[in-house]
């Protein structure tokens, strides 16, 4: 990752409850708009923010029902990166292990979910998944 | 409460045009498929999703929409898409899943292509 | 008050940085949609979002430069009311002693300013301020 | 960073409009009074800020409107306003701004009593 100075950082936390993803998607946004990201890229951002979100809402069991995010304007002299940071304290799994969906399985397939990790990584820069028994920690960038 | 997606319909048989308002999440996808089932039902063989009022979907309920290309496949329909933001159209090239299904720039195009 | 229970909870801590009153007014946005408020009841809780905040940033003198925003929804069955605390640890102030400000007072004074309150209390339904030597808290609501 | 307000003015001497787009924070405030500190050196004594591209205002950026009030005032010219977000156009009832500066719905009625 680029060396670059905090310029702001705010955190939001957010109940694992349905539509509380736009919430923080809204927060991304005003971020994203300080830092005179395009509005594609900004429309990208709020996207991978919901995937984020709805993936600890679903599938933590968090006991505390809980997300907290942490969003930061990274830069020098000017907003360079927008890092949001998605964490919750549930079960953890291994995101190595997470195949990469196929959509001509998926067509066929029962299950036609697993889509928001390859949605992420395809519309961020940068994707970093930490995960273990304490949860899950989603980091990710997006270069203005 | 939670922000429902209005979903209309303009019948052209054996055309019909589906035109969405709000959020396509779990709910928005479900409310989709079923006017897309009724359609199916009514010998409706080419949907078009007009997602002009669409700024926002989820994996979720893209994952519906999948269901619906899957149906379409097995009765040798198809379902196309237009107006979509490039957010929305970038992901359904992330996925592969605009091999199964088109996608159009508006409306005009789209109705001239599918309707040939 | 009336009594209601809370539907939803969401916090947001922002530095006292320009323009981060617009990451405030954003995620009260986001809960006042998912109230289903009318866009103009939502404009006038944006507004008076945007006023707490911008106090906090210029007379709080809080030492760790941050503002903590809490948002609840309250209802017993819907959403009947956002409620939204906006709280800096500064030096505080005492309310009462705040003159009501008069336009043609204004008009001929040097400082125009003062109106942030006032337009806090006119644009929502309730309104309370703590103040301290421990910082202010601005408690206030909104019925959808 | 910080989004600008961005000013642009129609010139009608002795009338000017003045459209704004984005934040009326304080420096949004400064950036009208300089444009209407312009006009008026100009000659200009009756000023339409139309506030169509505005959606939010703050409290301070207000207050800078209540200056360039005052000069009108001073000169026997006036500020009017045009084109008004519900809540904007609460705001300056609840501050009594409106009793020094005329309100109207839209440019065309704005010019019309404005030039009478
Ligand atoms: N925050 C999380 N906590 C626990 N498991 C997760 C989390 N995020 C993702 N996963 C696991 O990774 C899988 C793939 O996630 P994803 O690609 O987003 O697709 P989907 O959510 O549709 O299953 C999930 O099914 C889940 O098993
Ligand atoms: N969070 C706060 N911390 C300390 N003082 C405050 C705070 N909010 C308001 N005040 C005091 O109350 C006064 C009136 O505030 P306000 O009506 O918003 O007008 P203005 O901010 O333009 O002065 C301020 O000038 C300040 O002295």
């Amino acid at each position: 990752m680029v060396d670059s100075t905090v310029m702001r950082e705010v955190t939001l936390t957010l109940p694992m409850l349905p539509d509380m993803e736009i919430a923080a998607s809204k927060t991304a946004t005003a971020l994203a708009e300080f830092m005179e990201m395009s509005s594609d890229k900004i429309d990208e951002v709020r996207m991978a923010v919901v995937e984020a979100c709805i993936n600890s809402f679903e599938h933590s069991q968090a006991d505390d029902r809980k997300v907290e995010i942490r969003f930061v304007v990274l830069g020098n002299d000017d907003p360079e990166r927008l890092q949001i940071t998605i964490k919750d304290s549930g079960v953890g799994f291994a995101p190595d292990t997470v195949e990469r969906p196929r959509i001509e399985e998926k067509l066929i397939a029962a299950n036609k979910r697993g889509w928001g990790l390859t949605i992420i990584k395809g519309l961020m820069d940068e994707v970093e998944i930490h995960s273990g028994a304490d949860g899950t920690t989603v980091v990710m960038s997006k270069l203005r | 409460m939670t922000e429902m997606l209005k979903v209309t319909v303009d019948r052209r048989p054996p055309l019909a045009v589906i035109y969405t308002e709000g959020y396509i999440n779990n709910q928005g996808g479900e409310e989709i498929a079923r006017v897309a089932y009724d359609l199916i039902e009514g010998d409706h063989t080419t949907l078009l999703l007009n997602l002009k009022g669409t700024k926002i979907v989820n994996s979720i309920g893209i994952s519906i929409l999948i269901e619906i290309i899957e149906k379409m496949l097995e009765i040798d329909g198809r379902l196309a898409f237009c107006n979509l933001t490039p957010t929305i159209e970038k992901t359904f090239h992330i996925m592969g899943l605009a091999q199964y299904a088109q996608i159009f720039a508006d409306e005009e195009v789209a109705l001239g292509e599918l309707t040939v």
